[in-house]
C-alpha cells in the first residue's frame, strides 16, 4: 500500500547503505527499542547488510516479551473463570504464565477471543450482558489511546460488565533505566516511531542530554531502519547526542493531543515491573481513580497473585543488551520456542527466538521442531 | 511493537456515538475509530493501530524523506555496490 | 518417522504414551494448525497407534496397490466458518481440497465419498446451497460423488456443518511423486498467486471483518497436473500449500526428504491486497492458506518445460520459479529477501492469529 | 429414485429446491435418525445436488470399476456419546462400521482413511486411547488405515471427538450384492441377537444410565462375509442394520426392491435383557440399532447351506431364519407376531426416544 | 422380566380366546380407556384374533394424543426461551403446537432434553442454578404423583429455578364426558390398570351404576388385555354393569394412599380441556396454591396463550369412537405422520396414525413415506 | 399410557433425602424412588413407572390369573382352534 511498499523498496537501500558505510569508522552499538523494529531487521535481513561496526541490540519493546509473568497468571486466572469472556490480541495467547497459557485455558474451557481493536471487546461486552467481558490492555504508548477509548465508551455507554486487565508500559522509563544499568553497552537508539506519533517528541531532549546518547526517532520499514541507523552512526562519529526525527511523515514533536488529553484523564502513572527485567519506576499506566470500576484486577480481586520467574531464565539480561541469548544455558535445551521458559522465546520478535531460528540455520545438528503433516 | 500501517480515508460516519471512517489500505477496506484524529478529511492518509487513526499521515514530509534515499543512491556510485560487501546469508545466489 | 536428533540434542520424537504430548494435556487449536504441533499429533498419536505401511508415508495421499491398479486415496475433513466466503463455499472445498491432494500424487481424481455432519438447527435451505456447490465442484473437477453419509448432532455442537470427503484415483504408470524424492538441484515452482484462500476467509471472519476486492483461489488441480505431467512423468515433489500456507509445504518437504529448500522472496507471487491485509493483520503471506496452488519440485531440466506448460493452463498462468532444492542446511527452508538478507522460514507452530506487534 | 405415487395421492417426491423439506425449514436430530426423514434428506438434497450414477444405488456403499478393478467404497461419520462404552468405543465404531459397508457389498476391506475432528480441550490421554482402539481394530479386521486428516474445533463446537472414516475394498468376481436385488422367495436371515449395541449405548447415556450385564457386538463382519460367499456368490442382498435397526434395514431393501419382506417376530433372536431394556424405555428392539449383525437376502435353495456356514463362524452362531420375500404388500415389511396377528414395521421416523406411554 | 413375559405367552392366549369366543352371541363395542392398552393391542394384532362381534374402540387415554394445542403452545413458548431448559419425556418431542413442535424449537436454539423421570429434571435444575428448568407435567393419574414429588422435593431442597409446566388429567371424568355424549356407541370399558393402582376403583362402582355400562380394570401386556376383554363380555352377554378387577396383581381397591396424600397436597381439581375433545369439568389437576410458586404458567406468564385446532381436524370425534380415522376428510392426504394435524396421528398408539399403517398395508397404492437411506 | 413395568428391589438406600432402590428388571438395573411404597422390602416386585414405584406387584394373584389362563387352555379342545377362526392379517404361513 503507498506509503508502506514505498518503504519497503531494496532499490533505494543501496543508498541509505553506502552512506553509513561511508561514515562508520569505528564499532558501534545500538538499541532498537521497538520490537516491531526488531521484526524488520529480521524478516529483511537488515543485520546481516550493515558493515560489521554496526551492532544491533534488541531492545525490550515488545509488550508479549515484557509483561510481567504475574499479569500473565491474573489474566489466565480471570480467563478461567466460568462467566467470563476474556478478550486479547492474539500475540498474547501463546505466552507462558507459570504453568500454562490462554490457548491452554481456552482448551480446558475458558471463553478467550482473540480480538483485532479494543472496541470488539467492547461490542462483545454489549452483545452478552450476562457474560463479564474482560479486555487484556497491554502495550505500550500506541495501543494504550486506543484501550483508553474503549474504557471511555464503556463509560459512557454504560456497560458494566466490561473492564480491562491493565499492564501498559512506557518506552522513555525503559530507555532511562536501561541506560542506569552499569553494564549498558548502549550507545545510541532508535526510538518507537508510533510511541512518538502518540506521545510526541518532549521527553527525548533531557534522556539524550543526560545520558549523552543520540536518540532517533525512527520508523519501522526496511529503509526507516537504515535511515534511522544512518542518523544514528552520524551522530555517534561526530560526537553529537540529540534527538533526531527520522519518522517525520508520521511524528510531530507534540505528538496527537486528543490522545495525550485521554490518556491523561483515564491512565495515572505507576510503578510497573517489566519481565526479566525488574520493577522500573513510573514505567507503566494503571487505571485512574475515575476509571477504576473498570479494572478487572479489582472485580475479580486477583492483585494478590505473586509469582517468580523461571530461576534459569536471563531474559532480562537479553533484553538490556548484556547476554546474547546462546550464552543462556537453558536456550535450545529446556527452552525452546515450543516450550519456552521466557517471554523473549514466544514472541516471534524476540530475541530468544530469533538466536534459536538462526543458530539451526547454522548448526544443522539441530534437531527440526516436528516432522511433516500427514 | 505497534504494527501501525497508513491508510486512505474513503467515508466518514458515526456509529455508537463514535467518529468512524473506511480506510483504505491499498485494497483493502477496513472500519477504523476517528475519536484520536477528529478533523482528518476524506482522502487524507492516517497512521492506523488496532482500529484507530493515531497520526495523520503527512505527505510532503513522506515524499521528502524518499527524494532524500534516491539522492544517496547517487553517492552509491563512488563508495561501490554494497550488495557486494553485504555480510551475506547461506543462499548466494538470486533465483530467475 | 525415525528419530535422527544427535545424542544430547532434546528429543522430541522419542516420547512415549501415554503421555505423548509432554505439553498438551489437551488438544488445543494449534493441533489443527497444519504446523508443527499437528504434526506431533501424527507423529506421537496416530501413526504408532495405526502402525500402517501406507500412513508413514505422510504425504497428502497415500498411494496403493488393489486389485492390480494402483490407486491414491486421500482425505480431509473441513470445518470451515464461514461456509460461505468469497470465492466458494465448505462445499467447493470439499470437493477440491481432496481432488488435490490426489493430484499431489499424480492422480486424476475418480470418486469421491462424502460425509456431512449437520448441527441441529442448520437450515435445509444451507445444507442445500452446500450439497449444490459440491456437485457442482465436483462435476467441475470430473470427479463423481459415489458414497455419502448424514449425520445429526445435538445443537450446541458441532458447527452448522462439517464435511468429510475421501477420495480415490488412478495414479498413472511411471509417475512416482512424494516429498521424499525432493533432491538438491530441484527447481521449486509455486503454480500461481499465493493467500488469497487465507486473506478472503479472514476477511470474513467474525471480529474481523474487512473488505478485499479478492477471493478465495479454491480450484481443483487435477487438470493442472495433467498438463505438468504430460511434458514430464518424472515430477519429484507436488503439494498444495493449504493450511499452514507455502511455508508449511515447504518446511514439510524439506524435511521429509532431508534437503535444503532456498526461496527468493521477491519471486514469490503476492498479490497486492494479500500483502496489505497480512501487513495490517501482522502475518507472513508465506504461512496463509491456498486452496487452488501447487508447489512443484522439478528436476532441472524439464524446469522451462513444466513452467510453459503451467503457463498454458488457465490454473498455472501466474506460476514461478522461487527456488530450488539445496544440500546446505537440510530440513531446513531459508528465503533470501529482497534486501539480500536471509531468513529462515520456519515450520508454523499452531495457527496463526493477527498480532497488534 | 422415481416417484411411483399414484395420481391423486400426496406427491412425497416432487418437491423441488429450493424448499426441498417441506416441513423442516432447519435440521432436526430426525434427518440422522436413519429413518424416514434421513432417507427424505437424500431424496431431495444430496442425490439432486451430487447426481451421481453411483450415488443412485443407495446401499451401504458404492460399488465402481477403477483401473479394471471393481472397488466398493464407503464412507460414515461417527458421533456416538460417550466415545467409551460398553464392548467398545469410537474407535471401534469408526473401524467395523465401514468395513461392515464394504462387507455388505459382499467386499473385503483393504484400505481405510481416517479423519478426526477434535474439539479443542479434549484430552490428548482420550485421543491416543481412540486411536489405538482404532488401530487395534483395524488390525483385527485386516485392514489398513492409509491416510488421515486432523481438524480441530474451537472449544464449545464440535463434541470431543468425531471421526470419519472411508474404505475400499474389491469386490469378488461374480459378486453382486446390492438391495434391489431382493426378489420373492428369498430367506431373510439374520446373523444374530438384534439390539445390544443400542441398548449398551444408552445404558451409560447421560440422564438414562441403567445396568445391564451386555454388551455392543460391534464387530467386524468381513469374514462372516466371506464364510457365506464360500457358500455361493449369488447372495442377493447383504445390510448391516445399524441406525434404524432391523426395521429401517428392512424397509430400505422392501423399497428398493419393490418386494414385500415379512418377517416372524418369534424368530427374531432378541435377547432378554434387550427386550426389557427396551419394555421399560417404551422402545422396540427392532428399531434399535446394531453394530456386528447383518440381515441376509438368500435364494430358497442356498439358504440352508448359508445358515450352516454362518452357525460355523463365531459372528453368525446365532443366526436364525426370520422371515421371506413376498409379492404382496411391496415396499412394506409385515411381522406375524407371536399371538398370530400382524403389524405393519414401519420405516422409523427419525430417531428413537424413551416414551412413557 | 418376570411378571412380564409371563403375561405375554402366547401359548396360553388361546384358552381365553376360546371363552371369548363360546360367551359371545351379539355385537359389542368395548373402549380400552389407555393408549398404553391401544398399543398392545396394535403391537401383538390382538383385535385380529378377537371373534367379529367384539369392536375395540380406542380411547381417549394416551397424554401425547389429548394434551390441549394451546398448552404444547404455551410448552413451546417456554422452552424457546433463552435462559430455559425445557424438559420432557420423549412422547411429547414430536406433538405438534399451532406451528411447530419441541424438535423444532430445539433445532432453533432451545434447550430441550428428554428426561426419563421427572426428578432427572430436577437433577439438571440443582446443576444448573444459573438456568431456569422447566419440566413439561403430562399424564394420567399414573404420572401425576411422580411429578407431584418433583415439586414436594424442589420445595423441600429450595430448588427456586425449578418450575412444571402442569398439563394433567383424571380419568374417571373423561369416562363421564364419554358417556354422556349423546353418540356414544361404547357399551363397556377396559379401565386403566396403572391409573387404578394408585387411585384404585372406588370411583368406578357410582360411574359403572349411573351408566349401566361394564368397567373391568384391565392390565397391558396381551393377556390381560384379552381377560379384560374376556370379563367385559361375559358381563355384557349376562346384562350386568360392574366393577371387576382384572388386574389384581398391580391394583388395590384403596390404590397407593401415600401417592394419593401427595396428590391431594400438591394438586387441585380443575377443570382441563382434552385436544380434540374440548372441556371437561373438573378432569384435571393443577398445582395447588401451596406449590404455586412451581407453576411455569406463571413464573414465564404464557397463561395467555389461548389457539384454536385446525378446523379439519376430528380427533376429538375419533377419540371419543364416533368417527373411524379414515372417515376424516384430511386423513392420508393433508394429514400423515409426518404432517400430522392431529394428535391421534403424531402418538404411536394414536388411532389416525394405526389406522394410517393399516390402510397402507391393505391398499398398496398409497406411496411410503420414504425410501432408502445412503 | 403409562409404561410401567414389574422389577424386583435389590437394594435400598437413601439419596438426596428421598428413599431410592436399586431395582432389576430381569437382567436391566435401575435405579428407582420408594417415597410412594415405603415399606417395600428386598426381594419384593413392584410396578415402576418413570422412576417411581407406584404399586406393590402381588405375586400370589399373578399367580392364580396365570393358573386360571391355563384353565381356560383346557376349555379350548371343546370350542376348536381358535388360531384357524382368527381374523388373519395378509401373512398367512408361520416360518421356520
Ligand atoms: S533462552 Fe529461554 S530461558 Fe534463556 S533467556 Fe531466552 S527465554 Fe529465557
Ligand atoms: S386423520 Fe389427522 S386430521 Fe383427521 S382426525 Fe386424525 S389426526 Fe385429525
Ligand atoms: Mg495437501
Ligand atoms: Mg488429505
Ligand atoms: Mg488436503
Ligand atoms: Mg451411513
Ligand atoms: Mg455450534
Ligand atoms: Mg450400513
Ligand atoms: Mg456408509
Ligand atoms: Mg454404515
Ligand atoms: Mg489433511
Ligand atoms: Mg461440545
Amino acid at each position: 500500500m503507498k506509503y508502506l511498499e514505498d518503504f519497503q523498496n531494496p532499490e533505494l537501500a543501496g543508498g541509505l547503505l553506502a552512506d553509513i558505510r561511508a561514515t562508520v569508522t569505528r564499532p558501534w552499538a545500538l538499541m532498537e527499542v521497538c520490537g516491531g523494529q526488531t521484526h524488520t531487521i529480521i524478516r529483511h535481513g537488515i543485520d546481516q547488510l550493515l558493515p560489521k561496526e554496526v551492532e544491533l541490540i534488541h531492545g525490550p519493546g515488545c509488550p508479549v516479551c515484557v509483561t510481567p509473568l504475574e499479569v500473565i497468571d491474573r489474566a489466565l486466572a480471570i480467563a478461567a473463570r466460568p462467566g467470563v469472556v476474556f478478550c486479547s490480541f492474539g500475540d498474547m495467547l501463546r505466552v507462558p504464565g507459570t504453568d500454562r497459557d490462554l490457548f491452554r485455558v481456552r482448551g480446558e474451557g475458558g471463553d478467550v477471543r482473540v480480538v483485532y481493536s479494543p472496541l470488539d471487546a467492547l461490542r462483545i461486552a454489549r452483545e452478552n450482558p450476562d457474560r463479564e467481558v474482560v479486555f487484556f490492555g497491554i502495550g505500550f504508548e500506541t495501543t494504550a489511546p486506543p484501550n483508553a477509548m474503549a474504557v471511555v465508551q464503556a463509560k459512557k455507554q454504560g456497560v458494566r460488565n466490561f473492564s480491562m486487565l491493565v499492564s501498559h508500559v512506557r518506552v522513555p522509563p525503559a530507555i532511562e533505566a536501561i541506560m542506569n544499568s552499569p553494564d549498558c553497552r548502549v550507545q545510541g537508539f532508535l526510538a518507537a516511531g508510533h510511541v512518538c506519533s502518540v506521545m510526541g517528541t518532549a521527553e527525548y531532549p533531557a534522556l539524550a542530554e543526560r545520558h549523552r546518547v543520540p536518540i532517533v526517532v525512527t520508523g519501522f520499514e526496511p529503509l526507516d531502519i537504515l535511515e534511522g541507523i544512518r542518523r544514528t552512526v552520524r551522530q555517534l562519529e561526530r560526537g553529537e547526542h540529540t534527538v533526531e526525527n527520522a519518522y517525520a511523515r508520521a511524528v510531530r514533536p507534540e505528538g496527537n493531543p486528543a490522545a495525550l488529553a485521554v490518556l491523561e484523564d483515564v491512565f495515572e502513572v505507576t510503578d510497573r515491573s517489566w519481565r526479566g527485567i525488574g520493577v522500573i519506576p513510573r514505567s507503566g499506566w494503571q487505571l485512574s481513580p475515575r476509571y477504576r470500576e473498570f479494572d478487572a484486577e479489582q472485580r475479580f480481586d486477583v492483585a494478590g497473585i505473586r509469582t517468580r520467574e523461571p530461576e534459569q531464565c536471563r531474559a532480562g539480561e537479553v533484553l538490556q543488551g548484556l547476554l546474547k541469548p546462546d550464552q543462556c544455558e537453558a536456550f535450545g535445551t529446556t527452552c525452546t520456542p515450543r516450550t519456552p521458559l521466557g517471554a523473549t522465546m514466544v514472541s516471534s520478535e524476540g530475541a530468544c527466538a530469533a538466536y534459536y531460528l538462526y543458530r539451526r540455520l547454522s548448526t544443522p545438528g539441530v534437531p527440526r521442531e516436528a516432522s511433516p503433516v500427514g | 511493537m505497534c504494527l501501525a500501517v497508513p491508510g486512505r480515508v474513503m467515508e466518514i460516519m458515526e456509529r455508537d456515538g463514535a467518529r468512524m471512517a473506511v480506510v483504505d489500505f491499498g485494497g483493502v477496506v477496513k472500519d477504523v475509530c476517528l475519536e484520536y484524529l477528529p478533523d482528518l478529511e476524506v482522502g487524507e492518509y492516517a497512521i492506523v493501530h488496532v482500529g484507530f487513526a493515531l497520526q495523520r499521515l503527512d505527505e510532503e514530509s513522506a515524499r521528502r524523506t524518499l527524494d532524500l534515499f534516491a539522492e544517496l543512491g547517487l553517492l552509491q556510485e563512488e563508495f561501490g555496490d554494497p550488495w557486494e560487501a553485504a555480510a551475506g546469508g547461506p543462499m548466494k545466489e538470486e533465483l530467475q | 518417522m525415525p528419530s535422527e536428533a544427535p545424542s544430547g540434542a532434546p528429543d522430541f520424537f522419542g516420547w512415549s504414551c501415554p503421555v505423548p504430548l509432554r505439553d498438551h494435556p489437551r488438544v488445543v487449536m494449534g493441533h489443527g494448525g497444519g504446523g508443527a504441533m499437528s504434526a506431533e499429533l501424527v507423529e506421537n498419536v496416530f501413526a504408532p497407534a495405526f502402525g500402517g505401511r501406507v500412513l508413514a508415508q505422510l504425504g497428502d495421499s497415500a498411494v496403493l496397490e488393489l486389485g492390480g491398479a494402483r490407486l491414491a486415496f486421500s482425505t480431509d475433513s473441513y470445518v470451515v466458518r464461514p461456509l460461505f466466503f468469497p470465492g466458494g463455499s465448505i462445499g467447493d472445498l470439499a470437493v477440491n481440497g481432496t481432488v488435490n491432494d490426489l493430484a499431489m500424487s499424480g492422480a486424476r481424481a475418480a470418486y469421491l465419498s462424502c460425509g456431512f455432519i449437520l448441527e441441529e438447527g442448520v437450515e435445509t435451505a444451507v445444507v442445500d446451497r452446500v450439497a449444490r456447490a459440491l456437485g457442482a465442484a465436483a462435476r467441475v473437477a470430473g470427479v463423481e460423488v459415489a458414497t455419502g453419509d448424514t449425520k445429526v448432532v445435538e445443537a450446541g455442537h458441532g458447527d452448522g456443518i462439517y464435511l468429510n470427503t475421501a477420495g480415490i484415483g488412478l495414479v498413472p504408470a511411471g509417475v512416482d511423486i512424494r516429498p521424499q524424492r525432493a533432491v538438491p538441484g530441484d527447481v521449486v515452482i509455486v503454480s500461481g498467486e499465493i493467500g488469497l484462500h487465507g486473506v478472503a476467509i479472514m476477511s470474513v471472519r467474525e471480529g474481523l471483518e474487512f473488505g478485499v476486492e479478492i477471493q478465495s483461489d479454491c480450484a481443483a488441480l487435477g487438470g493442472l497436473v495433467e498438463a505438468m505431467l504430460a511434458v514430464t512423468p518424472d515430477l519429484h515433489v507436488l503439494r498444495d500449500p493449504t493450511r499452514g500456507g507455502l511455508a508449511a509445504a515447504l518446511n514439510e518437504i524439506a524435511s521429509a526428504a532431508g534437503v535444503g529448500v532456498t526461496v527468493s522472496e521477491r519471486a514469490i507471487p503476492v498479490p497486492p491486497q494479500v500483502a496489505n491485509a497480512c501487513a495490517i493483520l501482522g502475518l507472513d503471506p508465506m504461512y496463509v492458506a491456498n486452496e487452488g496452488k501447487l508447489v512443484a519440485f522439478v528436476p532441472r531440466e524439464h524446469a522451462d518445460a513444466v513452467l510453459a506448460a503451467m503457463w498454458a493452463h488457465p490454473l498455472g498462468a501466474r506460476a514461478a520459479v522461487i527456488g530450488e532444492c539445496v544440500t546446505a542446511h537440510p530440513g531446513m527452508v531459508v528465503a533470501r529477501t529482497p534486501f539480500g538478507g536471509t531468513r529462515v522460514v520456519d515450520l508454523p507452530l499452531g495457527e496463526q492469529l493477527p498480532r497488534i506487534c
